[in-house]
């Protein structure tokens, strides 16, 4: 097992901050007890317990000294609609970090990319390159419309390159992510270095992105990580978040995985499993 | 380790140590990794009659104090018809069990037949019928602790299919020998003994019970001393007459070993993959041991079973 | 600590933290200590008819890696004619209840009898009724498992004495509600939950029990989900109607928090002992922790009764 | 929690070596395995299962290395007299260590009194204080006749000052050793040394130790073991054998205790309780 400190029984804290990032996001804040050390890793998650309601995984947004954690959550459904309806003093369960993070890798240049809410995960592993590592970072941002390029201002406050790009064209480049990730991948090869991949949001971005670094063979080069599935226990036992073929989980083998290792996965990209482990088309 | 084959009945396994129904056992990938990495063989998640979305989460948590789970998945599952399509995708050297659960024993027909007819190319091993989840209405325990019930389901179902049927029973009840009694009067092939113990946690600044269920069940090294004494106690009433599948806390060889001697057959584990990144490692460690067990005692595994009688 | 004075039904103690049975309490000299230690209230031994050696050792078995206990002591005592001079020797300002085993009601009567005419000068605040060991024959559980027995032996108990008469009951039961039900028709002060699980323990190179009894109880963390979900259960069935006394892997102020806001008046503490130099730091830890709870969420100790249920 | 590594389930080992020191009483030497690092205190005990019959309680008599330990076993009842019976190569389950042992000092000069089987634990503290300490050793060694001063060939291969006494005149001294202590006593009395007590024996030979170094006021430099009394957990929690006073344990507080605690043990030399609880007069 991971011996990485974790909290296993919901922990029960009081919503320090929220901040609302759009209309249906907002960033929550906690302060964790100070002993417990849990240094977690861009890219795990927690699983946050609404009481009455239900408990839904959430990636660590950002965390400060492993004592300030947050959240972003963007209302998609019952559990974290009813998020967005708490306020600063409630009470919310934590349990985590759980799963398998990014790795920061020794590749010159960081190549960042961000559908909808997988800026989340992505503002920590940012933010800890930033502050760990001299590499060449390149933020690859997009989002249905403007409104929802959440942590503009902040990204736009640090040094990385940033290149915005709306579905609906109401900012930045009018179209998807990855064709600017393709142009840029083409134009690295001319240059000599090295280039890591980070990137998170729907799936079907994800499939597209993946298609893309492997016509580059960069699928080792590649992180996703895959945060539109059903979790239940977060530790790889209860079997509901089992990606097809090999047999990894999500929630324990993921949510982050390589390129090369998404490609044994059969149902990636088109099929993803409900609570009650049946097949939806993604 | 051919040594270690296991005969459970007429069923012949490479060894005997079981992936337990509800850990992992959901996808046929999942299934399929179990066995590559060493089980002797696998168990479905139960199935039932129509899709089911399980309890609220949280549904499963850790207690890492007493390296114990506390579930109330209750009985999340996509129903037969879905199911066993799934389970056509299972490799077809694969040797599974598909754990069942239902409300009455037409139910519990229903499926059998349903799976009988789809599962021809890779019959099970077994049909499990989980008489014993504490946390789910009308089935589990609610039909596992009568007698008469117990023997109604298992005679319905031993008409409807020559798979052998294991009946999974619970340890929260007054007395596990009736109705294990009324099983093996019915025909039933093999007992698998314990499920899950039935209890909660409550979060003490909320105020509110932490499972969406309110009550589950318990798992993992805790219940090893209670799942022990019910193999014993089986073993005791009924010898040889019926395997038992020995479940609950195993996660070593030494607690394998435990519960061959105190009267199984065969074991199952589950909460105990939850301290390995690869199952693996874990039934690997167990074979290993039980192999230079068995040489230092200079035995046979099936001599093994229920040493501890003598 | 005025705070923490807790009344279960009629009975004042002056915090809810009380000895549970069969730890320490065989002395009056223990008994002394314990109370002193800074305990609300202590329990005794439980003491029957006759001298009793009980069980052959190993008896009581520490099992570390779920902190918890298996043991099979066998109600050894000494009678309840010594036990009663023994108790004479007890301090006047300790509050203390008398656990009683037997295995009818006749024999209740007696040891109840007697008992009130001997310590007339020191009342106890209850008999306990121990209608619950898993390891004794005849005795305990033999006669806690039939709602009927339980009601014969309370009702006979209630017309024999004035003293409260506590009834503490098993787990290792289908339907524990249905005891707890009969006892309370018959005029049981309070309920008292749980008792040891069955379980048992087999050494693997000796290859038997490791128990004198082959099978015992076990107590400690491993049991406390278990427990709170009976006392929770109890509660969701009969409210404020009747006291309840959680019993079962408390080790912590959280854990009797827990154990309230399911519905426990006061608990018990047993095994947790093992943990602690003195008893004093537990049972400190345990009223402080409380205390500053209690101002915290800003409630009196008897509000925070089954709050989990709202 | 005493932070010392323990046995707790009984721990099967086959007995190495079985050497009777009389015709009642032989020494059992086991392994330990070699990471358990129990590094027992003299005057600890363990706790030995004797599969199908009972467990007893018994000192360590030695050990070597946190490798091989000893006990020494005297038949007095059913299952001692079984132990008796045992063989090279059976098994004994053992746990243990348990209890409070005894202290070093820092006093200048230790005497050490055994009454008959009270040798056992006293032949670990002696080694003890042999290796570690420079102090002067003065044992006082009774039985009840010459076969029974077990060690003596091995006590007589140390250093140590060693007065023997036997209740049937035998060997060396006709009477209690308890008369040797107080002509010591007296004697020391005169000189300026600092003296540690150290005794184990029958209760009532305890009794009158504490009775003479009472007169002395040395009840706070003399430790006492208790090993004969009806022992079941080893831990302090069953109840079976708190002493009558304040309240104190043998199988945890205790076996050894110091005199100024002894004072406080009112059925201390009078009265002991058997299995069942009830008492009966030493
Ligand atoms: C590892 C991981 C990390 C995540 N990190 C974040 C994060 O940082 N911020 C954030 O806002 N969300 C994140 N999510 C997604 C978030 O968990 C889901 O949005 C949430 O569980 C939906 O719950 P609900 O009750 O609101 O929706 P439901 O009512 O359950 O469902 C509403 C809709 O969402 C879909 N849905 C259901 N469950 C999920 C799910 N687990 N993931 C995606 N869609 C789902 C349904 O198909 C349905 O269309 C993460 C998910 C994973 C697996
Ligand atoms: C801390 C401790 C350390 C001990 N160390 C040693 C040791 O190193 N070597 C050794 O030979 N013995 C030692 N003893 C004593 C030993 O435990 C007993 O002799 C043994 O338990 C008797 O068991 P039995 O079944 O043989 O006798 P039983 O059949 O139980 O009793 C036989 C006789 O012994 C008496 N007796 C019963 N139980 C005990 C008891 N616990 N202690 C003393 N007398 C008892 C009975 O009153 C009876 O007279 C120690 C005891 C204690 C408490
Ligand atoms: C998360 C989880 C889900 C479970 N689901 C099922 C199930 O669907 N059917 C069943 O018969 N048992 C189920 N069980 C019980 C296990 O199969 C097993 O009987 C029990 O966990 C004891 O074994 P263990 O201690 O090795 O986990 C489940 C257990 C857990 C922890
Ligand atoms: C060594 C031991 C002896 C016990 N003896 C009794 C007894 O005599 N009567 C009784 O009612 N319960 C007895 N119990 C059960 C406890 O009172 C308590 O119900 C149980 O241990 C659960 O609480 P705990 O987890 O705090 O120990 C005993 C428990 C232990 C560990
Ligand atoms: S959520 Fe349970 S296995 Fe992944
Ligand atoms: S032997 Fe159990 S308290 Fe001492």
């Amino acid at each position: 097992m991971n011996k990485q400190n974790r909290i296993e029984i919901p922990l029960c804290l009081t919503i320090t901050d929220l901040v609302f990032e759009g209309e249906k996001t907002a960033t929550f804040s906690f302060h964790l007890p100070a002993n417990l050390e849990l240094d977690p890793i861009p890219g795990q998650y927690f699983m946050l317990w609404l009481p009455g309601d239900d408990e839904i995984p959430i990636s660590i947004s950002q965390i400060e000294n492993n004592e300030k954690i947050q959240f972003t959550i963007c209302s998609k459904g019952q559990t974290s609609a009813n998020f967005l309806r708490m306020n600063k003093g409630d009470l919310v369960g934590l349990r985590g970090p759980y799963g398998n993070g990014f790795d920061i890798s020794d590749k010159e240049v960081a190549i960042i990319i961000a559908g909808g809410m997988g800026i989340a995960p992505l503002r920590f592993i940012i933010s800890t390159l930033i502050s760990r590592t001299q590499k060449k970072i390149l933020l690859i941002h997009g989002a249905r419309t403007h409104d929802e390029l959440f942590f503009k201002e902040e990204l736009n406050n640090t040094d990385i390159d940033i290149r915005y790009c709306t579905d609906d064209g109401s900012f930045g480049f009018h179209g998807f992510p990855t064709i600017i990730l393709e142009e840029i991948l083409q134009k690295a090869q001319q240059k000599n270095l090295s280039h890591e991949i980070y990137s998170c949001g729907p799936e079907k971005m994800l499939k597209g992105i993946l298609d893309i670094v492997n016509q580059f063979n960069l699928e080792k080069n590649a992180q996703f990580s895959l945060a539109d599935r059903y979790i239940r226990c977060g530790f790889g036992i209860c079997g509901s978040c089992y990606l097809d073929g090999v047999g990894l989980s999500i929630c324990r083998d993921g949510p982050v995985f390589r390129g090369d290792v998404l490609q044994k996965i059969t149902d990636f990209g088109s099929f993803g499993r409900n609570a009650n482990g049946s097949k939806y088309p993604l | 380790m051919t040594e270690l084959q296991t005969l459970i009945g007429t069923v012949r396994i490479r060894n005997p140590i079981i992936l337990s129904s509800g850990i992992w056992g959901s996808t046929y990938s999942t299934l399929n990794r179990a066995y590559k990495e060493g089980f002797g063989a696998v168990t479905t998640k139960s199935v039932g009659l129509n899709p089911r979305k399980g309890h609220p989460n949280p549904s499963v948590i850790y207690i890492p104090e007493i390296k114990s789970i506390l579930n109330a998945v209750g009985l999340a599952n996509p129903g037969y018809d879905a199911f066993s399509e799934e389970l056509r995708e299972i490799n077809h050297e694969v040797k599974y069990s598909v754990s069942i659960f239902g409300s009455s024993s037409t139910e519990f027909q229903q499926i059998i037949q349903h799976m009988d007819n789809n599962l021809t190319g890779n019959t099970p091993i077994a049909y499990e019928l989980n008489l014993s989840c504490p946390h789910a209405k009308k089935v589990g325990i609610a039909v596992g602790t009568d007698p008469n019930i117990v023997y109604t389901i298992v005679e319905a179902c031993k008409v409807r299919t020559k798979v052998p049927i294991w009946v999974k029973l619970t340890p929260n009840i007054t007395n596990i020998k009736s109705v294990a009694e009324s099983a093996i009067s019915a025909g039933a092939d093999a007992i698998v003994a314990i499920n899950t113990i039935k209890a909660m946690m409550i979060d003490i600044h909320i105020k509110k019970p932490v499972l969406g269920n309110i009550s589950g069940g318990l798992s993992g090294q805790a219940i090893k001393p209670i799942g022990v004494r019910v193999i014993y106690d089986l073993y005791e009433r009924f010898g040889s007459e019926i395997p038992l599948v020995g479940v609950g806390g195993i996660s070593s060889w030494q607690d394998a070993i435990e519960y061959i001697l105190a009267g199984a057959t065969a074991i199952q584990i589950g909460s105990a993959l939850i301290d390995y990144d690869a199952p693996q490692t874990l039934v690997h460690n167990i074979l290993n041991g039980l192999n230079e067990y068995l040489s230092r005692e200079g035995k046979s595994f099936s001599q093994l079973r229920g040493l501890a009688h003598e």
